[in-house]
């Protein structure tokens, strides 16, 4: 909106004030970070003993190479590495699945609803709140039967089914703000269900697409129970690298490797909120209906 | 001749298998969405029902034995705290969400010069898993290791914050960490919905006199009504299977005194061979939730009427 | 066969009945325009026609073939809608081609059409903008390039020309009138512009409350209107409605007025086949329009049916060409038009010829015409 | 051949024993798929191998241990590796106890790795030293031991919130308190009776006094966390099994001489085991791998590594104790001694005693009788039977 | 002390020059209208006053008092936006009385004034409706309720009824101006109905491409034009412009003529005491609107500089109260309006009298007005 394109936004002693707010805000948002941080550059020993925010006596950057290529995982002592493909391997075509067919529901079911449409919405909805250890077994009986059990494909497939709720939710709600005379006057152009959405309703959606993108991204990159019990020997995704590497039962806790691979596999994520962040621009709908 | 005729019929044929396609189309395009919904979920759930009618151990069996397992439920300690538990996390959480996350998105609306690094601080801690977070979290609120002890140290000796020992308070220090994680989301959610409002009608608003805070409360929130379903979706979605933070900060505990559903369902139906007994509680926890959610959904899907 | 024909169309949202029982048909190549107040259902129609809202009841048929189930896109028709909708995110050339490229009008073809229709609206140098960055007439003209860049079986124009000032209105309006004349296109218009209503149509449809209340060319409305809603709606200032009673006068009939200065005159009406003997002393409402009350000239009044009464101007009005003054007749407030220079002034006296050729009148309880 | 190996080994000394055994199994020429699943004591990774044993496609081998193996066995998953075990005469190299186990109806169906003593008490020399105390052997000198390390300024039990340590001390208690008896009525057959009986409640009520001897910051500390308080010296002592020793390794401290162990007050006559187990799964194809594993776990030269890393003691009795630290070696003697006499007991806190629904049923009640100091040491009791039956 | 100054103002959107050194000052309680075509700025230029925009240069002065940096809402200025900018999550009722309770207007006075309001603007029935169920002009009246429901210093109007029918849009007009007689309130409107402009405005200004034209009042506007454009712009059917030279006829001055029939005559120039000398038998234009060449009658002859020229008659468009026909003058198009009845078959002859009174001269070159 909106206000970026008011000349009287607030100025002095109020802009002061936003900025403090703000500015208090993310140091609350970065407390965590910043001793994350502290811990993956500290040796053990100085965790042992030393308090949280003290700043490392004896630098190490250690931990993250560690974490990096040869941290054990189990048997395995190859570090966070391998596990990154296939988290990618994962992610990428479950968010765009999930994207792509969650913006044309939103827009079938606002633009063009029928009977039933709403009730139909509801019910994705509702099902979105079945605890997901629920569908844990007979979803892995169903990915047996299909033959996707421990492949990405299937791990894709959960992804994107048990994403789908949300990513239509996103969009049906972004789209019912844009006026349908939009797609009444592409209807009369001629265009049909498919152009009147890529020409006219996608070129505006930028905003809610980096959110959607974000909220999927993030939930499949760190999913961790499907990924745990669906992927295969070769597919496991790297929250489960991680998982292995933190949840050690009865071993010595390296917390600074934890805390290194931590940040190391929430770096994609963390990209992804970056670059996505610019696509947050204005709406462009002003202006292009009266009334 | 012939040919001509049935070229032109052809066609006519053509154009009424298009027209149907056509009006179909939306139909079409949502059933692969509402086919994996019937079976992947709906499915899903009368399975779950049906388990929960039978005692079923550390597999599914399917000996029934009626509805024992909802009144063994009744009967547990730890499942009345939880529910509790729940009631009180959930409403903090979405409450307190929905509040931090407008706030920032309307500040942050401003023309603020440094949106971006602001906005990917906000989101950031969406990218990390609770399996570490938590630890870190804990340090933090631990009364020896965290704040407590920071504030001690900096001179304000009567400074305590122990919540997380505190059987009474560690539910709270869940709200806490889970604002910590999804405040920001919901952030991103209203952003986006404040780029959609039409600037025109903040104009006419600032005209009729209303000063910036009210123009928000008054004209662009209640534009954004879409929004703020999709983020009380979003985050009762979160705040029920609120799993992995319950597990990597107190573990349910001081005792079991910041136990939550999710975690009592997936302890009894995985660790504890008790499929029966997670399954009528995962109903239950479904009902409720049911039973809160679906006046809300009726209601704003009417509303769009 | 009709062009385009709407049969007891009928259109509910939930308890508002916005359209009842519309019924009409016009010829292929006809200009039909639709007036009717605020709020009368006018929009709805258009897009009843253009199939963008489902009917409640009714059916429609577009040269010959009933559409009423067919999908907006296949009726073949361009429309500019009242609230422009213009295309966010495409700049003016492309909100104009997309039409064109839709029906598979290839690039070149596409560009020249723009640059045509463009130019004739006037907006050749907005072409690169977005809509967010025109002003309101600058939208109205890119929606109407939108649909002029077709060749549609019909046109829908809902008050295509609002947003434009008086002399762009009147350059778009001849560039319609001609685009009409010459590709002989169906077209549905909706104006409150009385001059584009008279000077555009070939039919008019008077609307009120969703109710079609008459359907017939620019003159019959103008002149033999059905009822006092038509009467008064048509014509700007609009008629004077006079409460009186008809009198005879010999063979003849006339009205019986009292002007400002407390003279009863009998004004005749005229001769039109259909006997007022049954109203004869019966109260009715006579419909004069301004323009058939104005300064006397000498000429004026060896015309038939035209009658000099002496009247006070109360109130002076100049409208530029014309200046309208108000006088009282039968205690009511009634406008006239007289040219500028013969305006005497406020308060004094002055005398009026009333031309009672084209006077009607009406039954005050029905408000249908009586005469 | 392949074998799949799902376990929880997964970090630090663990993983590379688990590395060992892979080690191992690819000198013979098989493939090791490693399928580690690390999270709370192996919930995470039998979630896991439920999801896979429903998908039809179970691992070879899989960590599983105690009463779950039978729970497992009956549902007819596991394999017969009788092959194996008659060869190399497992019945001969391991006590009877460890053995019964291993078997569903009579039939091997799993390989033991290792033994845990879970009954140990740790302390600090340095720290008892500066209070003058002596690690204490029974409960009142433990009580008189712990007012004089609080009277010292330090922190006399180091604890971490957890359920599960909650219920290691208190299953330590019963132990020293109540006898090998009173234990296997109550925390093994679950009986009724004597889970409300006056020794659980006097159990109860010692344990609830511990709390005082506790930090108040002790909720929700994972154990080696607690562990780092003994070895840093602000606590003096931690009931803990013996994996702890790894910690103190990792932090340079020598056994017997940086730190102690001893069995926890009572406890001297008895021996908690918690023992980890590699069960075999029933396969479609070629078992040659899989039989190799389970082969190759129950040799010395695995079962030494394994256990110098993970601080237990062989499953089998023949491995020779030489390079084993001070505790494990008095582990070994009194593990020996304690099968004599009959007097190992399984580790209830560690899912060797009951089926999981009952563990947890104790789980609930211990830890929140501990952390609600509203609740008597009766009410406890009298939940705890409740709790159980329930469970059943 | 002037309500309302503006002193060099610009305004310009990147590289586009929207508003150039606009400099106006009107008086406590006037009414001032803007005209202009479309994209002129007139929109640009209420946005400025109302303090929604930034404007680029110059100053703003409302009451005395230099508001150039005062938000808008410290302006106390009620606006109706030409894209209405309702809130679309109020109801009628809610979005009339938002600005009475932003300042601080109790609940049952509240209600009174949407009351009130409602009624005037004849939307009564629809107050408890949202935006989105409202026809266009339904949504325009509440544009319009939104700001007559305050009492501010200054009321900006733009275009507020242009989607209303001719009848209520007089309704309205006649409201405005009762309420600007009633409150003396300062009003700045903008409209594109000349009738509007004429009738309503103390003071009119005319702008063209972001630049102010003429700023007088509307008869001067309308009788005084300063040059081409603006005679050109206001008056409907606009005024002739017909290229012809200045010749001398003894002590007077004339433009001469020549009809369609072929034959040259002098129309006589009225006297204005600017000596035309220096233009003798050069170049100009003769700017002569329609209302002012019309039918002959025997008195009209008898006034001054009245000249009757036998013509024929080209086109003729009928458009109720009158009739335009077109002729032919000096090779160019001439629009003449007559009464209806006057009209003489298309293609025939017809006289016609010429009203030189108002007719007034331009300098082709600069296009400024010379006489
Ligand atoms: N954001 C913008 N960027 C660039 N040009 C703009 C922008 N907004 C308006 N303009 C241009 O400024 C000019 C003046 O616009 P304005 O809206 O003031 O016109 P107007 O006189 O109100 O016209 P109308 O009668 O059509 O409403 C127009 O030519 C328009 O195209
Ligand atoms: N969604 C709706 N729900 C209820 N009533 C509606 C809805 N849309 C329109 N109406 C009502 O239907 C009537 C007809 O509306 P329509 O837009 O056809 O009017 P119109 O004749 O075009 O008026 P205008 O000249 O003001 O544009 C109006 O009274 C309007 O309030
Ligand atoms: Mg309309
Ligand atoms: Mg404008």
């Amino acid at each position: 909106m909106s206000l970026e394109s008011l000349s009287h936004a607030p100025r002095g002693h109020a802009r002061t004030l936003i900025h403090l707010v703000l500015i208090a805000w993310a140091g609350f948002y970065l407390l965590p970070l910043v001793v994350m941080l502290l811990t993956s550059v500290k040796p053990l020993e100085e965790i042992r003993s030393g308090t949280l925010l003290s700043l490392p006596h004896a630098l190490t950057f250690e931990p993250w190479i560690k974490a990096w290529s040869s941290a054990c995982t189990g048997a395995d002592c190859r570090g966070l590495e391998r596990f990154f493909v296939n988290s990618f391997a994962m992610a990428i075509p479950a968010v765009l699945i999930s994207t792509a067919i969650g913006a044309v529901n939103g827009y079938a079911l606002t633009k063009w609803r029928f009977k039933g449409s709403d009730l139909l919405f509801g019910l994705l909805l509702l099902g979105c709140f079945i605890p997901f250890q629920v569908v844990l077994l007979p979803m892995a009986q169903t990915l047996g039967w299909l033959g996707l059990a421990n492949t990405i494909p299937g791990l894709v497939l959960v992804h994107v089914i048990y994403g789908l709720a949300f990513t239509t939710l996103f969009f049906r709600n972004f789209y019912a703000g844009i006026p349908d005379e939009l797609i009444r006057a592409a209807q009369l152009d001629g265009a049909g269900f498919f152009t009147i959405f890529v020409r006219i309703l996608l070129p505006i959606s930028a905003p809610i697409i980096v959110v959607c993108v974000i909220w999927q991204f993030t939930q499949v990159w760190n999913d961790f129970l499907f990924g745990v019990a669906y992927s295969g020997n070769e597919t496991k995704p790297v929250t489960v690298g991680l998982n292995n590497l933190v949840n050690t039962s009865t071993g010595v806790k390296e917390y600074n490797v934890d805390m290194a691979a931590a940040l190391i596999a929430a770096l994609p994520t963390l990209v992804v909120y970056v670059l996505a962040g610019k696509y947050f621009v204005r709406g462009l709908t002003a202006g292009a209906v009266k009334g | 001749m012939a040919t001509a005729i049935d070229a032109v019929r052809a066609s006519a044929r053509d154009t009424g298998f298009r027209d149907t396609l056509q009006r179909w189309l939306p139909k079409l395009v949502l059933a692969p969405t509402a086919l994996c919904a019937l079976v992947f979920i709906y499915g899903y759930i009368g399975w779950t029902a049906l388990l929960s009618m039978t005692n079923s151990k550390m597999l599914p069996s399917y000996t029934f034995v009626g509805f024992d397992q909802y009144v063994r439920l009744f009967e547990n300690e730890r499942w009345l705290v939880a529910a509790k538990n729940l009631v009180l996390f959930g409403g903090l959480f979405i409450g307190v969400c929905l509040l931090v996350g407008v706030l920032l998105a309307v500040l942050l609306d401003q023309k603020i010069r440094s949106e971006g690094a602001l906005r990917a601080i906000y989101l950031y801690p969406m990218a990390l898993s609770f399996i570490v977070t938590g630890t870190a979290w804990k340090w933090i609120l631990d009364p020896g290791l965290g704040l407590q002890k920071l504030g001690q140290e900096l001179g304000w000796s009567s400074f305590r914050f122990d919540w997380i020992t505190d059987p009474d308070r560690a539910v709270y220090t869940l709200v806490i960490a889970a604002v910590w994680q999804s405040s920001g989301f919901v952030m991103a959610l209203f952003l986006a919905g404040l780029r959609g409002v039409d600037p025109s009608i903040v104009k006419a608003a600032q005209l009729d006199g209303a000063s910036l805070p009210r123009i928000y409360w008054r004209i662009v929130l209640p534009c954004l009504r879409p929004v703020v379903f999709s983020a009380v979706m979003i985050l009762s979605h979160i705040a029920i299977k609120s799993f992995d933070l319950v597990m990597a900060l107190t573990g349910g505990g001081p005792g079991y005194s910041s136990d939550l559903p999710a975690t009592f369902m997936y302890a009894h139906t995985f660790t504890r061979g008790q499929m029966g007994l997670g399954s009528a509680s995962a109903m239950l926890m479904l009902g409720a939730v049911l039973a809160i959610i679906v006046p809300y959904l009726y209601s704003e899907l009417r509303g769009k009427r | 066969m009709s062009a385009l024909e709407i049969r007891k169309v009928n259109k509910r949202y939930g308890s508002v009945h916005v359209l009842k029982e519309i019924d009409l048909s016009i010829e292929s190549g006809e200009f039909l325009i639709l007036v009717g107040p605020s709020g009368c259902g006018k929009s709805t129609l258009m897009n009843a026609i253009a199939g963008l809202d489902e009917i409640s009841d009714g059916s429609i048929h577009i040269g010959g073939r009933d559409v009423t189930h067919v999908g907006p896109k296949d009726r073949d028709i361009a429309m500019v809608f009242q609230s422009y909708a213009l295309y966010p995110s495409m700049n003016v050339a492309e909100n104009i081609a997309f039409g064109l490229e839709m029906r598979g009008v290839d690039k070149a073809r596409r560009a020249q059409e723009v640059a045509r229709v463009a130019k004739l609206l006037q907006i050749d140098h907005l072409l690169e903008r977005k809509p967010a960055a025109l002003s309101g007439g600058q939208r109205q003209r890119v929606a109407m390039g939108r649909a002029l860049a077709r060749q549609p079986q019909i046109y829908l124009f809902d008050e295509p020309l609002s947003n434009l000032d008086a002399k762009l209105r009147v350059e778009m309006r001849t560039e319609i009138k001609k685009l009409h004349q010459r590709l002989g296109t169906t077209i549905v218009y909706v104006t409150h512009d009385q001059i584009e209503a008279m000077t555009l149509a070939n039919r008019i449809a008077v609307m009120k409350d969703g109710v079609l209340q008459q359907f017939a060319t620019p003159q019959q409305i103008y002149d033999e209107p059905v009822n006092m809603f038509v009467a008064g709606f048509m014509g700007s200032p609009a008629m004077n409605f006079i409460r009186t009673r008809v009198v005879r006068a010999g063979s003849h009939y006339g009205v019986s007025v009292r002007n400002g200065a407390g003279r009863d005159v009998v004004l005749p009406l005229p001769e039109r086949g259909n006997g007022l003997s049954a109203w004869v002393d019966r109260e009715v409402v006579l419909g004069l329009r301004p323009e058939q009350i104005t300064h006397v000239t000498p000429h004026r009044l060896e015309r038939p049916l035209v009658t000099e009464l002496p009247c006070t101007v109360e109130v002076a009005e100049p409208t530029g060409p014309d200046t309208l003054i108000l006088i009282r007749m039968n205690d009511q407030e009634v406008a006239a038009r007289i040219e500028p220079h013969a305006q005497a002034p406020v308060g004094s006296p002055m005398p009026l010829a009333f031309d009672m050729s084209k006077a009607v009148l009406f039954d005050p309880a029905t408000q249908q015409r009586c005469h | 051949g392949e074998v799949e190996v799902l376990h929880w080994w997964t970090a630090g000394g663990e993983a590379k024993a688990a590395g060992t055994l892979r080690a191992l199994v690819e000198q013979e020429g098989h493939t090791w798929k490693d399928f580690a699943v690390a999270g709370g004591g192996g919930e995470a990774a039998l979630t896991v191998l439920k999801s896979r044993a429903v998908s039809g496609n179970p691992p070879a081998a899989a960590q599983i241990k105690g009463p779950a193996l039978q729970e497992w066995g009956e549902l007819g998953f596991l394999a017969n590796i009788d092959v194996v075990a008659d060869k190399a005469g497992w019945d001969k190299l391991l006590p009877k106890t460890v053995a019964d186990i291993m078997k569903v109806d009579g039939h091997y169906v799993a390989a033991p790795v290792n033994v845990h003593r879970v009954n140990w008490l740790y302390a600090n020399p340095e720290v008892l030293k500066q209070a003058g105390v002596e690690l204490p052997q029974t409960w009142d000198a433990f009580f008189a031991a712990a007012d004089k390390l609080k009277a010292a300024g330090v922190i006399p039990l180091a604890h971490g919130g957890q359920a599960w340590q909650d219920a290691t001390v208190f299953e330590d208690i019963a132990l020293g308190l109540g006898g090998v008896e009173f234990y296997r009525k109550a925390l093994v057959e679950a009986d009724e009776a004597t889970l409300k009986g006056p020794t659980m409640v006097k159990v109860l009520t010692t344990f609830k006094r511990l709390k005082g001897y506790m930090d108040p910051n002790r909720a929700n500390r994972l154990w080696n966390d607690a562990t780092a308080l003994v070895i840093n010296g602000k606590a003096a002592m931690q009931f803990m099994g013996d994996w702890a020793k790894g910690e103190f390794s990792a932090a340079g401290k020598v056994a017997g001489k940086d730190y102690l162990c001893a069995p926890a007050p009572g406890t001297e006559q008895a021996f908690s085991y918690n023992i980890d187990s590699i069960a075999m799964f029933k396969l479609k194809g070629d078992n040659t791998a899989q039989l190799a594993l389970a082969r190759l776990i129950m040799e010395p030269t695995f079962q030494e590594t394994f256990n110098l890393n993970k601080g237990s003691i062989p499953a089998r009795g023949d491995v020779s104790m030489d390079k084993f630290d001070d505790c494990a070696k008095r582990s070994r003697a009194d593990f020996d001694a304690d099968a004599k006499a009959g007097t190992l007991v399984p580790s209830m806190a560690h899912g060797m005693a009951v089926k999981t629904d009952v563990q947890g049923a104790f789980f609930d009640v211990v830890t929140n009788f501990f952390n609600d100091d509203a609740m008597s040491a009766e009410q406890a009791a009298e939940r705890l039977a409740k709790a159980v039956k329930a469970a059943k």
